[in-house]
């Protein structure tokens, strides 16, 4: 047995780590540094229906213990990325389950990209951005408001072949409402969290640092609001809940799983440690057998049935 | 590219706020391109972001690399504290250097450099110097207490100073000084790494020079490619590049800077 | 000319630097550190009409950057606070301004509070706590329903003999909201903000670590969070704001100022460091200097003028 | 109670996972009562609450004082990798220490510790056979291989030792060998510190002893009494006492532990 194998609807996964989407691209210059054999799967950046160039620079701050992003999406665009970048880790990591982050200005778009990159065989699920706080049309319309949340997580769901999971926004007054509609629309599970909007102004020019004024705030500042958050969606939900927001370390992989994740997404701890997803993996079994952790899968059920 | 935790060997107060920092380590036997940079994890954890910096002197026999920084922000303060014995995680060499394998000894380039710009091209100048190219230096700074690795430059071709007080060599800013020096001087090729506006200076002087290159900088995140923050427009805004990657070395006429 | 003085309803400050609520008591014990008259102001800890015990410990845990905490609200009550504590600060700073922090669990009570502890001399302003996250009915529906905000402000502004002003959420969807409800209902400022909810779990026990569960997360980590939302209500109020959120140093405070803010309360820091905020005081001018800043008033002015 | 920069004089490692730190500085001078607590701030910028530690000896002629703790986290664990000449930001001494100015020369006390919680008692004992006082300790822990301090204690009176797995002295709890040994002893003053189970002990045993003290923990932020952080009810719920401020320690039958 594994003890660190588990499995969510279209995954099968040999450990629970993966890296956050935008994180780490396309995995390509990952992959000078380790196996990329050895993640559980992988969260490819947004696809697009066209490509994308994204936002003014700077894109990204340094925060306490955090950082701000203001990518925009960029992106090559959905044919680049299934011509191009699926079929180089198909190649390479055949057995490598990839999570395609699907992002978009309108419900068309979205529609188009999950049917479209849902065909591709190593596409094992998607991942639904509907909370990204960069963009103008960059989802968190859909992702704040449940009615349009449910519509299209319905839309996209008719048109997926693969499972289907919604990327849920810590920016709201109450997270479940949308939780809720997108779970009613007919999603496999969620995703969470996508970043904090947040801003750092530049003493110097008075102004604010990164060229799109605010950002996405991610690392171990916003792990306890994510902590919260999953724990908050698990208790108001059956579906399963990869789980991200700050992890640095094995410790935090098995606190998120507490929280309520079956999985554990890795994002910002890659740019301080392009190795974080191999070290964190490595370093699980004896994190757990310091906690009296037997396996994942039995953990997971343990937090279902008696969650904290 | 390799992750390495480099050995600090040396540190040294070069001006009042500008340090060489020397370190140990396998990265310095890989085959390095001068103008490639390295990226530097602050040791302390609440800084998640690594540091940047272009490369100054490798020594492969004596696996050293040596960097120089100016202490800017935080993370610059925290470096200019370590000891020797140190350890610093380090990713390097990333990103693509400055194109010389056109040149033919006996051949003339132009450095062209500002402020803590002029790392890379030490290195630059020395390894052309190697190979029997002749290197011409113009160098620009605030004023002659902020000059560093003079006696350096001066070891390996003529120097021409300018600094923005008058207080040593020319008077007044690098472009003026490539007017009033270098106006019908030819070279086979031009370098330059400083502040915007020397890059701005040089690129729309050389632009249609063959082998005229410049290196930028950016705010970066993965420094490796795949996080798409240290991006900058093509002139033509047809595409975005990103400077870990795609640069930090451009030749003039290429980005809009 | 005081280069650090601001002026503001109810408040002539002779520097930015004000204890946040609950991180600093009544100052008491703070005053064996330092002298209190070297802060611009003192915010005290809420007040409610009858004593309150608050929450199960453990009430504080640490997180990276942050901290999370629980205290629900205790304190010793209007009585105790309007006969012992205020009259402690009143003997031994007479010219200290006090903004008392106002609590309750139904409108009635906040408005009690307000008018009794208005009456008492030093007090200068009321800090409404519509925000607090921590206890079932800690003003968190005041503060996250407009038409209550807009109610319970009202009430209270009727009552008070100082101007009021209102502490905002930043668990919110959109938090102008409930900024532009309270300024219709006759705050004269907002104090922002109030802690995040966040989460954290003992991998020891499995259990959350906070007797409460959740608690709310402050801290440095959360400034990125602070900066962007004062700037989003500057931008969307003329009201002046108090603000609050990581601030830890001179150049916090500045950013915080360049935001929007035009004073600056410290809340979290005084545990690191019992003395911030008269480090900070001591700091700003030569940070001031560093940053071309004549004095705070031209620079709230200046921010007013052109936000960022 | 002063905040000072003390500087680590001397660290030492007593068992796998517990270390000693001497520490210098004017907060040694300032007349102590054992049992009071200092608080001192990581220095990792990253741990913005101070850790809460009893005061172990204290010598003022020397301007020394002395903590053992046990690394169980992140904080404690970078505590003891810091080196003799590093400065430690301290708030001290806090809390209101055991009373013992009721105790004659030649009166008998318990000392009754467990694990960590023998560094203030340590104090306590050395202050009381100082002034005369005849100490008898009972020392629980969980095995031999994490006894500290034997030495110390054994040199100030009598010393009974349990461990729960019984490779030292006693087989059994702290609660068992007080019955076993010191049912029917008569003494002018308890003292108490150590884990839950220990005080639990304690505060029923002796809840009727004019003078039976226990100390106890607690998660705090402010440390001072200003923040309501580190309460513990009243044994009648009909208050709640701050740990740091009206505490640590408490008679017996006061506080619900
Ligand atoms: C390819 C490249 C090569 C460089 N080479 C050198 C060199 O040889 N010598 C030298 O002194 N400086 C060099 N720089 C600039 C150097 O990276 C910054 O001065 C440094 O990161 C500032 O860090 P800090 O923590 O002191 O500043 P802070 O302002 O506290 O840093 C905050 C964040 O902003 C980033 N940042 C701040 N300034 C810059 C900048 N100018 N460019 C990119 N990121 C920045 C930091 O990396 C960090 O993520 C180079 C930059 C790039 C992109
Ligand atoms: C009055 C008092 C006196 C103490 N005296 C001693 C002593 O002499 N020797 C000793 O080894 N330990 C003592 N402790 C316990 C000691 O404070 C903790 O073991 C220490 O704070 C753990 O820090 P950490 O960073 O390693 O643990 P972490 O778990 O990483 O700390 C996280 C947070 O929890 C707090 N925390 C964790 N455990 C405790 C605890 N048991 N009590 C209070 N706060 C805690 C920390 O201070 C920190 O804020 C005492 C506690 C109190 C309240
Ligand atoms: C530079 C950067 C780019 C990101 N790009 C995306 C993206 O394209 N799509 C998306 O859903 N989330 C994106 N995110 C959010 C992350 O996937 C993740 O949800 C968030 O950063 C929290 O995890 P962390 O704290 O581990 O980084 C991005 C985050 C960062 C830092
Ligand atoms: C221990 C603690 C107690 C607090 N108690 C109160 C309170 O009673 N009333 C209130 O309005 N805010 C309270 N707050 C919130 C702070 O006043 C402040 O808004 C928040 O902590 C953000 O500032 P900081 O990051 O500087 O701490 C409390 C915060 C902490 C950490
Ligand atoms: S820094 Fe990530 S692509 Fe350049
Ligand atoms: S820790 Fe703040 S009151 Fe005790």
């Amino acid at each position: 047995m594994n003890r660190l194998a588990v499995e969510l609807p279209g995954l099968k996964l040999k450990n629970p780590i993966m890296p956050a989407s935008g994180c780490f691209g396309f995995g390509q210059r990952y992959a000078a540094f380790y196996d990329l054999n050895q993640l559980g799967a992988i969260i490819i950046k947004a696809a697009t229906v066209t490509p994308r160039t994204g936002n003014p620079t700077p894109r990204v701050a340094e925060t306490t213990s955090g950082m701000l992003n203001a990518i925009g999406l960029q992106n090559p665009g959905l044919t680049a990325i299934m011509t191009e970048k699926l079929p180089w880790l198909a190649e390479r990591y055949p057995d490598l389950p990839v999570i395609a982050n699907v992002a978009g200005a309108k419900e068309s778009d979205y529609v188009t990209v999950c049917q479209q990159i849902s065909t591709v065989p190593n596409v094992k699920a998607i991942e639904l951005n509907i909370s990204c706080p960069n963009v103008a049309h960059g989802g968190m319309e859909f992702g704040t408001d449940p009615e349009a949340a449910y519509a299209l997580t319905k839309a996209c769901c008719a048109v997926s072949q693969v499972p289907l999971y919604v990327k849920l926004s810590p920016n709201m007054t109450d997270i479940r409402v949308i939780a809720r509609a997108v779970e009613a629309a007919g999603a496999a599970g969620f995703t969470m969290i996508n970043t904090l909007v947040g801003m750092q102004i530049d003493l110097k020019t008075r102004q604010p640092l990164l060229g799109n004024r605010t950002g996405g705030l991610s690392g171990p500042a916003i792990k306890p609001v994510a902590v919260r958050l999953i724990n908050q969606v698990h208790q108001s939900s059956r579906l399963p809940i990869i789980g991200m927001g700050g992890v640095m370390s094995a410790e935090d992989t098995l606190e998120l799983i507490m929280a309520g994740a079956s999985a554990v997404a890795v994002g910002t701890a890659n740019f301080s440690n392009p190795q974080a997803c191999p070290d964190i993996i490595k370093a699980l079994p004896q994190t757990m057998d310091r906690y009296q952790i037997k396996d994942l899968t039995s953990l997971i059920q343990e937090m279902a049935v008696t969650p904290v | 590219m390799l992750q390495e935790k480099l050995t600090v060997c040396r540190q040294r107060q070069l001006t009042a706020d500008v340090f060489e920092l020397t370190l140990q380590g396998k990265m310095a036997t890989i085959a390095q391109q001068a103008g490639q940079f390295v990226d530097v994890l602050v040791p302390d954890q609440r800084y998640l972001l690594r540091r940047p910096f272009g490369i100054t002197q490798v020594d492969a026999a004596k696996q050293q690399l040596t960097l120089i920084y100016r202490t800017v922000g935080q993370g610059t303060s925290i470096l200019s504290q370590l000891k020797v014995g140190a350890n610093l995680d380090t990713l390097g060499p990333l990103g693509n250097g400055f194109p010389t394998e056109f040149l033919q000894t006996k051949q003339h380039v132009l450095i062209i450099g500002g402020g803590t710009g002029i790392p890379p091209l030490y290195n630059l100048a020395q390894q052309l110097v190697a190979r029997g190219v002749q290197v011409t230096s113009a160098i620009g700074f605030g004023t002659q207490k902020q000059i560093f690795y003079e006696a350096e430059f001066r070891a390996l071709g003529a120097v021409h100073y300018a600094t923005d007080d008058g207080s040593y060599g020319f008077h007044g800013h690098i472009g003026l000084l490539l007017d009033a020096e270098f106006a019908t001087t030819h070279f086979d090729a031009i370098y330059a790494c400083g502040p915007r506006g020397l890059l701005l200076a040089v690129n729309n002087r050389y632009r249609e020079h063959p082998h005229a290159y410049i290196s930028l900088e950016s705010r970066m995140a993965c420094g490796v490619g795949e996080c798409y923050a240290c991006v900058v427009p093509a002139e033509d805004q047809q595409a975005l590049y990103k400077v870990c990657d795609d640069g930090p070395v451009f030749a003039t006429g290429k980005v809009a800077i």
